[in-house]
């Protein structure tokens, strides 16, 4: 499985003063879902030893199942898509079935759904969001804007796709992606976290639909 | 009071004014006629309500700025105008008549970088504070780059 | 305390307790969207507001210039999309005022039928959401919010029948609609009607028998005729405040005068008057809706042909301002035409832009809790504000 | 097994079951609280939803612990153990069977109380360490709170200490052999529901979860909290809402009196825990948050006068009867 291509994009929004301000504050976090040294040598000699990958193998999936088993998704709403979106987190549709909780606090989460257009003001918040939550994290792009910048791709103040702020692992297209769509898109997230390895590797995401 | 009345009351007190139409009365002054107009409109006319006030870039011609007023008990519209002519970029503030005019100008001053002269707090509202332009200028392209984003 | 210019960044007098700057937003749980709100607090108390907004600016205004008068109307249904069915209203309404295109009876009482259903989907997403910035999403707030959502779901599903899309339509064309109803929605429409009757009941037992509820909405965020007017604000906020002022009273569109409705007034000015205001819309909209759909008259859906390019439709030059009551209030749309296939400018009077504009103004004074409760009884969308 | 083993045997057990009984208590919430807003609730991760705090434990074990850069770095890191702690003791004295539990001391519902109210430490810890606006803002709320609903939830609480005439829990619980003070006249409905109120004031849950408020302060204290840290915050949490459940079923309800045999006993006593668990998450579940101001004013001008008096009323019956007890 290919290592995750994490989009390395030029950090012009230091020129932003509330980003000075925030990096100032709080610790920069490094690309990826990166574990310290010792875990990384300890599980590494548990995977070379004879056998050990045994072990390894089936960690990675007993905690990946706990990983995509509560997938906790950060309440944040953009535009259109959002209200869809709270459609999917209601009665209906009703995602705490598959043991999605909405929490408020980025720290708290795991998913970032990002349900709308991505403007040029609010790339660099999206991204400090991003950065807030703590690892391993994922993210999904709802709704065409968020893939491409959709209709409103030719906007003067309209980021042509969010992928070009932060990593994406599902794409879920439509506009606005109906609430089937989305659940649909969660599922396959389930599916991309079933493979995220003990190293930080991940799967590949899921092919990019205007 | 009919939009025939509001069109004669407002021709004794603005000679310059050119107003036409019915439901809205538009009402053309001369860009130091602005203020009084507006002022006239709330205080004798009634118009207490605040609808919107934005501008047209014409090229050539210059902006024009705009500002819709309603009486909602009469029912009377207004839609005051002014011609800022070619190659010019201020206007008097409409925030000591209205105070809804406070959004309003700010957003046409980022639109259309017309300094409204009076303004307690003249920033850019809805585009960040460090963007280059005024988009809805006609010179300015749709699709503007703003690297890395698009 | 406010001065008459009302600075966007308004404070109340210095008493001499520490201040505290807190930032709300843009990823806020009440910011219902992209809201930012700088608050100066001293303790509990807030003493000023500086209200950011612009973090979604689509460019819709320089959007329409590139687009045809075919193209634009669903993309207008993205200017306010809790309530698309009005946006789409006031653009092709504008647009038909300049090239004073008819448009057939049919298709006149169809349009307030979508509209006024429409209205009723909004409400109930502003009173759930209301309700969840006052009882939080682990509280009593999230059950009310997920009980409207509900019934939501059932207006949505007639729209979905309707037009094929729940969200975002594109309904309305320019000379009529573009989709006639089709069979058995009239019966289902009825029932949808006559359920959510019952259920507005229901939520209305819920809360205001709650005290919980009346202490938290009764005299918060109060906002005078005056303020009303001046900024502008619209829809059952100024309604709320005293001024009868809904203009499908006092500039009839689309038929509007055949209906029988009532439009109410309260003099509180406060979250309870606008809550109370909204609960009266409700029944009054599906009562239109009611006497739509028995005198929904037959012909023509449309004055013009089908759509067979985008750049089908040409208006002569002229300008106009046309206004329809949305959910968030006067929706207005003024375009000037230059004779070809594309507006040669737009303006779009978002009816959340003013009415949110007013926030400065009320905030001050209120505790931190109260600003998430005026937020919500005001119902901005954000995609109406930034445009 | 050396001497010093055996005192440590039945906190060990007790600790195990109460974090056990506490994991499940949070599926529990969730379904109850998905049937009353017509949803299902978790039910696709193990059969009906079962194994779901196990995966959201594992999980949150799993994440990354941040510290922000900003933060009292050992406040932030001390204040989940320190809120933890006392949430814990507090079961230290409930007797959940005759002769089964850890201590039953002579002033048992004291050491509870006082215990229960030593939280607000590790929360203000927690509000302050973390250097967030939200976070400092609740644990002054916090602060506020818990002191004003302390006195009604303990003068509430020493009705039935008056109606049974010992401070020991075990005596209280072995007194309403006869009748559980919920069924005393007058006295006991209205002594349960001032406990009610209080406890759902003194545990911080809707309508009285201003500190938590998520829609003004996000998450309240706990918002820079991630992982592991913000998992034992939430234990905690629930412990303390499952202590006082079982406080009320104790006080109220009789703790393990019920029909069968006695080695029943601890399932009835946990069963009326429960019940006094989804009647708090009922009230949760159904009202809108009040403010700051009017919680305090609900609290110093309504609650605190009732109790006081209520406390008064039942120290003339006792009186007036001649002999505590039922």
């Amino acid at each position: 499985m290919a290592v995750k291509d994490v989009p390395q994009i030029v950090p012009v929004w230091r020129n932003f003063k509330d980003l000075v301000e925030w990096e100032q504050l709080h610790q920069t976090r490094p690309e990826g879902d990166k574990h310290s040294d010792l875990f990384v040598s300890l599980t590494e000699g548990i995977h070379n030893f004879p056998g050990g990958f045994a072990l390894t193998t089936v960690a990675d999936t007993f905690l990946n199942w706990a990983r995509k088993s509560s997938v906790w998704p950060v309440t944040f709403g953009l535009a259109c898509c959002a209200i869809e979106m709270m459609a999917t987190f209601a009665s209906r549709f009703d995602v705490e079935r598959l043991g999605m909780v909405p929490w408020a606090s980025p720290r708290h989460a795991d998913l970032m759904i990002v349900s709308g257009t991505v403007t040029i003001k609010m790339a660099p918040m999206l991204k400090r969001i991003y950065d807030q939550m703590p690892d391993p994290k994922w993210a999904v792009s709802m709704g065409s804007c968020a893939n491409s910048g959709g209709p409103f791709r030719h906007g003067y103040h309209v980021v042509k796709g969010v992928d070009r702020v932060i990593p994406v692992d599902v794409y879920v297209p439509g506009c606005p992606p109906p609430p089937e769509s989305l659940l649909n898109g969660l599922l396959l997230l389930q599916d991309q976290i079933a493979h995220f390895q003990r190293t930080g590797r991940r799967a590949e995401p899921t092919p990019k639909v205007d | 009071m009919t939009a025939e009345e509001v069109r004669t009351r407002i021709a004794e007190q603005f000679p310059g004014a050119q107003s036409a139409g019915d439901a809205p009365v538009t009402v053309m002054v001369p860009a130091d006629a602005w203020v009084p107009l507006a002022r006239f409109a709330k205080e004798t006319l009634g118009c207490l309500f605040f609808s919107f006030l934005s501008a047209v870039d014409w090229k050539e011609e210059g902006l024009e700025v705009i500002a819709k007023v309603d009486n909602v008990d009469a029912g009377i519209s207004l839609l005051l105008k002014t011609r800022l002519g070619s190659g010019v970029s201020a206007c008097p503030s409409l925030t000591d008549v209205y105070r809804g005019a406070n959004w309003m100008e700010r957003e046409c001053y980022d639109m259309f970088g017309i300094r409204f002269e009076g303004h307690p707090d003249l920033r850019r509202i809805l585009l960040g504070d460090d963007w280059e332009g005024h988009p809805l200028l006609k010179s300015y392209p749709v699709d503007a780059p703003h690297p890395p984003y698009r | 305390m406010t001065t008459a210019a009302s600075p966007s960044r308004v404070e109340l007098d210095y008493t001499g307790s520490e201040r505290l700057t807190m930032n709300m937003g843009p990823q806020h749980p009440s910011a219902h969207g992209v809201f930012r709100a700088i608050l100066t607090l001293e303790g509990e108390q807030v003493v000023g507001v500086d209200a950011v907004i612009g973090y979604l600016h689509r460019c819709h205004e320089k959007l329409a210039e590139t687009l045809t008068y075919a193209q634009y109307p669903s993309i207008a249904s993205k200017t306010d999309y809790v309530a698309a069915m009005t946006s789409e209203f006031a653009y092709v309404r504008a647009a038909e005022m300049i090239g004073k295109i008819e448009v057939p009876k049919r298709a006149q009482y169809l349009r307030v039928i979508a509209a006024e259903l429409q209205r009723v989907a909004s409400h109930l997403l502003w009173l759930g959401t209301w309700c969840l910035d006052m009882g939080g999403a682990l509280g009593g707030g999230a059950t009310i919010f997920l009980y409207c959502i509900r019934e939501r779901e059932l207006v949505l599903d007639l729209f979905e029948s309707l037009v094929g899309a729940r969200l975002l339509y594109g309904f309305y064309q320019v000379g009529g609609v573009r989709y006639d109803i089709p069979s058995g929605w009239v019966e289902k429409c009825r029932e949808t009607v006559d359920l959510m009757d019952r259920r507005i009941d229901e939520y209305q037992r819920m809360l205001e028998e709650n005290p919980f509820f009346l202490v938290r909405t009764q005299g918060v965020g109060v906002i005078s005729r005056e303020l009303a007017q001046e900024v502008g604000i619209s829809g059952p906020l100024v309604r709320g405040s005293g001024v009868n002022y809904d203009i499908r009273r006092t500039d009839p569109y689309s038929s509007y005068e055949d209906f029988d409705f009532r439009v109410p007034v309260e003099t509180g000015g406060d979250c309870h008057a606008r809550y109370r205001v909204r609960m009266v819309e409700f029944r009054e909209s599906l009562n239109i809706v009611r006497q739509a759909l028995d005198r929904l008259p037959e012909g023509p859906i449309s004055s013009r042909p089908g759509l067979k390019s985008v750049a089908q439709i040409r208006i002569p030059k002229g300008e106009a301002y046309a206004r329809v009551e949305g959910a968030r209030g006067e929706v207005g749309c003024y375009l000037i035409a230059d004779g070809s296939a594309k507006p040669y400018r737009m303006k779009w009077r978002g009816a959340s832009f003013s009415n949110l504009a007013v926030l400065p103004h009320i905030i001050p004074g209120h505790k931190v809790a109260d600003v998430v409760a005026i937020m919500g009884s005001v119902d901005p969308v954000f995609g109406e504000v930034d445009r | 097994m050396p001497e010093w083993v055996s005192p440590l045997i039945a906190p060990f057990i007790v600790l195990n079951v109460v974090i056990g009984i506490v994991t499940y208590v949070t599926l529990l919430e969730r379904k109850f609280a998905a049937r009353m807003q017509s949803r299902i609730g978790p039910y696709r991760v193990g059969p009906h939803g079962l194994l779901q705090p196990i995966a959201d434990a594992i999980k949150l074990m799993m994440k990354e612990d941040i510290v922000p850069t900003a933060a009292d770095r050992p406040v932030y890191n001390l204040a989940p153990i320190v809120f933890l702690i006392p949430c814990m003791l507090i079961f230290a004295t409930i007797p959940f069977a005759p002769g089964l539990g850890v201590a039953d001391l002579n002033i048992g519902i004291l050491f509870f109380l006082a215990v229960s109210a030593m939280e607000i430490v590790g929360l203000f810890m927690a509000g302050w360490g973390s250097n967030n606006k939200y976070a400092l803002l609740s644990a002054m709320r916090a602060v506020n709170q818990v002191i004003s609903y302390d006195l009604p939830f303990i003068f509430a609480a020493l009705v039935p200490v008056l109606l049974a005439g010992s401070l020991r829990l075990s005596e209280i619980a072995a007194a309403q052999a006869g009748l559980w003070f919920v069924f005393y006249p007058v006295i006991g409905q209205l002594a349960f529901i001032a406990f009610i109120v209080s406890t759902v004031a003194a545990e911080n849950r809707a309508p009285f979860d201003i500190l938590e408020a998520e829609s003004e302060l996000v998450a309240g204290f706990r918002v820079e909290y991630s992982g592991m840290k913000f998992a034992i915050i939430q234990l905690g949490e629930y412990a303390h809402v499952i202590g006082a459940s079982f406080l009320g079923a104790l006080l109220f309800f009789g703790a393990w009196a019920g029909p069968g045999p006695e080695w029943l006993g601890p399932i009835w006593f946990l069963m009326k825990a429960m019940f006094v668990f989804l009647l708090v998450t009922w009230v949760r579940w159904s009202f809108v948050r009040i403010r700051v101001d009017q919680i305090l004013a609900l609290s110093w001008k309504a609650l605190l006068p009732a109790t006081l008096a209520l406390l008064v009323a039942t120290a003339v019956v006792v009186v007036w009867r001649g002999t505590p007890g039922v």
